[in-house]
């Protein structure tokens, strides 16, 4: 017999959540770039059991041709999960949830790098899931923020993000499977330019009321600035350069 | 869309002074009208026109295998076809990623509300479930899409029977056993920023001015249930803010309007 | 338990069909000219409980290129159902049916337009069917035919058609889907330039003796003609001109 | 088909005086040979044909679930592959259009003629019925496949045999049980109108100058069984009337060639 | 009640093998060049239970042209198996395996014809199986090698080929499909040019011992050699030329 | 390939005194390394990299229905991904010729080596078994595929785990009942023809340079269980006994760093 999902508790007489997180506490994040040669770009984060790798290639002829923007670089985006990346097997196809992220994720981005310098051409980025507990689309915008710096394409900014949420009545920061799974979950993606808090990639499922809405994109915000840093310190480890002179 | 290349420099330039070409204030929607179950096939229908985009949802309220992880839950799904009649750069073939971006939004619109209770939806569990199949065609596409297909997907469902089924599961043809019940009514509210002026309810010709398009769906208890951001601009974290409340705001003018409109074409 | 088809009555005592029509009835139709503001030409038929709408984009370039007929216009016919428009929810990927459909009611209209004033382009014609009980091509038809002169596209005559066929033992005129169930039903679609008789349509299956295939011709050939003028009242309706003088 | 252009016009002079480029008469069909059974995999085959053109059948009969809404009722289906090895033209992937249509018209025939009881095709009730696969390639058009195809998928249907099943409804390899009844010969007649001349069974290059075309399928009693008019030409009253009876007037000894090389060929 | 795999026999008493044939002997072959009219070139050949007609169209038009190859002609072999072929009826879409015997297969015939000849153009090679019993990849190279031949395209030879294998605990020549299902069955499906014993395909499935393996390569060379001559043989029969002379 | 036009000439350049670019000997293969289990939703999962090529594979181990012919017996599934992120030629879209043939050979390298005993993959006869499915993603292609997608489903079957099944034959989440027994370890490898000289495992320049590919898998008795000839080149007699032989010879260096990197790794 399976628990009743309203029995669960998802904070304990501590505070503390079902994997030890306080309230607002982010799993570990470990970013690297640079890990795919034949790549123009690339990177690996893994954030909590998350895991991602992302390639860029281009910019690069744009094929089918009549697709080419002729004033911009067109930024295409593919996110994929692999078959063993989630508890059931997925089926290997793209289904409809990764052909929207995929065009939110890459909208997100083309506001980050300067597509007008490459008319006509195509930048693809190609982000896989290899393994996965709630937060994958933030994980794999983060890769493919830094390999898009790796390829050496001119950026206004890094995009940073963090899925936050509620679960058992109460905010939480970058939730697991467990925490999406309550009944009163809310899930809310959020991505952002953090040096000026441009808002380019916001979802939102479940039930919020505006002011727990006003105060997620509070934490988002606080939350994007930090994980910049360490996605800063990943390109420094690669380049030795410093990438915030420019800000 | 570069056809209103020339039409979009004149949205800028009336938005400069706070002014919509159509004379709109920056945050109203156009009129909406609607026709109930004119289709009988369907188990609840509804055709809206939002301005001059018009959408026909149908309703088809199936007996099905339940998920083995949700054996006792019916499920819905959403499915909106940017029909090629409705606008010439609209092609035919397998759903776009527009397609799919715009049916799951509208499908979140509802399912997030827990306005429909998956639980009752429950024929017998493990063995049989209702799935609610939700069809939406758009016939004239003048722009936004999104807060046309989900009030009208909201105005059919509100009109829906659910079929009648024998002792084997089998829909018994055109009888009814009561209709669908829907606890809440999630309106959907469409903006657009173009340059840094936001208006709601953009038509065709904003939309392909806009730079950046923000979704948020409201219940009557003035929660928010589901949020999309489109497009390759960005918003300030006042923006988002500023759109929500306004949402907020204008639920209850919307819903009263629509609800009028659906107590004098429905009998129930 | 359901009724053995045998026993199904589909004349009464006066002989009156099932619906209370007469054996030659048809049910009625509307017919409405310039519905969708985008299209170059559109119309909305509804025949009975059937309801259609079409749609005219062109004479507009084709593509892929390759597909471009270097002496004349090509009309591509999209005949599509809703999933909702049928008894049992239908599959919303067109099915053969449909395809079959398209291309016999797109070789007829071919016939109507005078498609070489438009050498190297397209004339794409999409009908959705919303609501349908038996002869769903034959109002598809109208309707296309409707939205072609609307788009102002040079025209031989309308395309006018009928479904004529038989049921519980005789002839009739446009059977209903409790006719075409009949175990002796034949269903005989087709379509003609009224003015002169052409036939630009004309599918049939069931069982027919030769004398009832003469007969179902002539009682087709004397519907077109009237409902003909049901669509040149649509026009005019419209555009408030005589369409009939020219003929 | 521009290949044919010099052709098609040489073929439209001589029509001028009621005359074919291949000599024959104007409702004449060609010669027809029938190889049958040579495939031992299938339940039936036929390999046929009609002047130089070629068609191959195939037939499986194979236990299936019945359609929920007719549970005592077997079927059949009717797959024409316009295989690429037969013509210039044809290109390999998914069914053409031409093909579907083509596919349709033959199922429809033998369908509609009700040579094929399908109750009798029933194995238990609701639960397992026999479905009757004919998959037909081309392998050389030389013009009217309609009519190649129809009478080859009949020829092989006469000749198959029924699978043996086992208690669990599983086919029993290479053991049979009986035969396929057909209680209905339908024959599709094509004629072609070229200009204002109508020729029976056109040839490839007839064909390539056609205007419009017109197929029509008669049982022994001299029914008329389906029906397909077909390409942008229209037809007068009195031309179909004519095809029709010219149709009749031919099945006689068309099936009676048919079933003399059948019975030539086959020991049942 | 099914027999266990393990006491089926697959010699007699006499060293005769199920059908009747001897260890090494191979199933009967006919062959005929010329059976398609409209193809370039075309085969038939018959191989025991399995039937292949195969149809050459080219040197053609490459479409699309971004697959042309500059400096050659490109084989595009396309295996299919009917529907009726096998024993259970089989899905019309194209398989994985006949996707991988179409490669495998066009990359053998690649090696026999002097493709540099025709830069930029496509040999269209279509085979389909009609009646199957184990061998089909091998019987289908056969007629095509014929039909290339047929289509009189310039060769440095035919190819040639065979399945050897093993069933029973023996090697044997040409199985059959009832020797294919044996417990402990290996399938060396092989094609040479038999002058210069040039290996052009080889695919091996099932357990052999290095010894086995190279007695398998030596009993292909010897058939692959016989079976050169049956397909010599048709070929004059159509053309009554020497094929051998400029070997 | 066309970009790897100057290199491949130096490589036939060296090659002419049987000299390879990389300084390796013609038949030595390049280091592997291997990462195990650090995918937690995989069943078991391997990253092997073989000098620059990386790939990684996860299986996943599900009840299924048993197919009908073999009601006692699990089934295995290999599907490889050739993942656009891992070379510029690889494009997205559904599995190209290239990526079947790479994922058959694998399949059948583990398969005919008889090392997965199906029966022990039933789980009740006629009514559920195991499918192992091996899904293989290419992360950077430094050419031979083959060698290293074959090690690196190895590695993951060795180490990968049974689920358990509750009475109703669902899957427990994160519960084992024991591991997969693998009773052989067939190793794959594959050389490159290229000119006249053979070299094993290629790189992706020697790749580029290559005319002909044979790969052969090994087991631990010395058998040969799957041969794979590939392109448009051929190879002689002699050539193919010269590397099956070289294989067998190299199989048992190749199985103990094999061993060594997974007993390193792995606490079974």
């Amino acid at each position: 017999m399976s628990k009743k999902k309203d029995e669960v508790v998802y904070f304990d007489e501590k505070g503390k959540r079902f994997d030890g997180r306080s309230q607002f506490e982010i799993r570990p994040i470990t970013l690297k770039v640079g890990v795919i040669e034949r790549s123009d770009g690339s990177a690996y984060v893994e954030w909590g059991q998350n895991k991602a790798i992302a390639a860029v290639y281009g910019p690069r002829e744009m094929l089918p041709k009549h697709l080419a923007d002729a004033n911009k670089a067109t930024i295409r985006y593919y996110y994929r999960m692999a078959p063993f990346s989630v508890p059931d097997r997925k089926n290997p196809k793209p289904g409809r949830r990764e052909i929207e992220i995929s065009k939110v994720s890459g909208e997100a981005l083309s506001h980050s790098v300067d597509l007008e310098q490459y008319p006509n051409t195509a930048i693809d980025i190609f982000v896989t899931i290899f393994d996965s507990n709630a937060g994958t689309r933030i994980t794999a915008l983060l890769a493919a923020s830094l390999a898009l710096a790796d390829a050496g394409l001119p950026m206004k900014d890094l995009v940073s993000g963090i899925a936050v949420g509620k679960a058992g009545g109460k905010l939480i920061a970058d939730m697991n499977k467990h925490e999406e799974d309550a009944s009163d979950a809310v899930d809310l993606p959020i991505a952002m330019l953090p040096n000026n808090n441009d808002i380019v990639l916001l979802q939102m499922d479940g039930v919020l009321t505006e002011k727990e809405f006003y105060e997620c994109l509070d934490i988002a915000k606080k939350n994007c600035q930090e994980i910049r840093e360490l996605q800063v310190s990943a390109l420094k480890e690669k380049y030795s350069v410093d990438f915030n002179s420019g800000d | 869309m570069q056809e209103y290349k020339y039409e979009s420099e004149l949205v800028k330039q009336e938005l400069f002074n706070d002014k919509r070409l159509s004379k709109r204030k920056m945050f109203d929607s156009r009129d909406i009208s609607i026709e109930l179950n004119t289709l009988q096939n369907a188990n609840g229908s509804a055709i809206l026109t939002l301005g001059k985009t018009k959408v026909v949802a149908g309703i088809k309220i199936m007996p099905e295998t339940p998920y083995p992880d949700t054996p006792d839950e019916g499920s819905i799904s959403v499915g909106i076809e940017l029909s090629p009649m409705s606008d010439p750069n609209f092609g035919s073939g397998p759903p776009s990623e527009d397609s799919i971006e715009l049916s799951r939004v509208v499908d979140r619109s509802i399912r997030e509300s827990k306005g429909l209770d998956f639980k009752k939806l429950c024929i017998k569990e493990g063995e049989k479930i209702w799935c609610v199949y939700i069809d939406i065609y758009i016939i004239n596409n003048d722009g936004n899409l999104f807060d046309a297909c989900e009030l009208c997907a909201l105005a059919a469902l509100k009109c829906a029977k659910i079929p009648k089924l024998d002792d084997e599961f089998k829909v018994v043809k055109e009888e009814y056993d009561g209709h669908l019940e829907l606890l809440k009514n999630p309106i959907l509210f469409t903006f657009a920023k173009i340059g840094d002026k936001i208006v709601l309810d953009p038509d065709l010709i904003e939309e392909c001015a806009s730079d950046a398009r923000f979704s948020v769906a409201i219940t009557e208890d003035k929660n928010l249930v589901a949020i999309q951001k489109g497009l390759h601009g960005a918003f300030k974290i006042d923006e988002v803010k500023n759109m929500a409340s306004t949402a907020i705001k204008n639920y209850d003018d919307v819903f009263l309007k629509f609800n009028k409109i659906l107590k004098s074409k429905s009998a129930h």
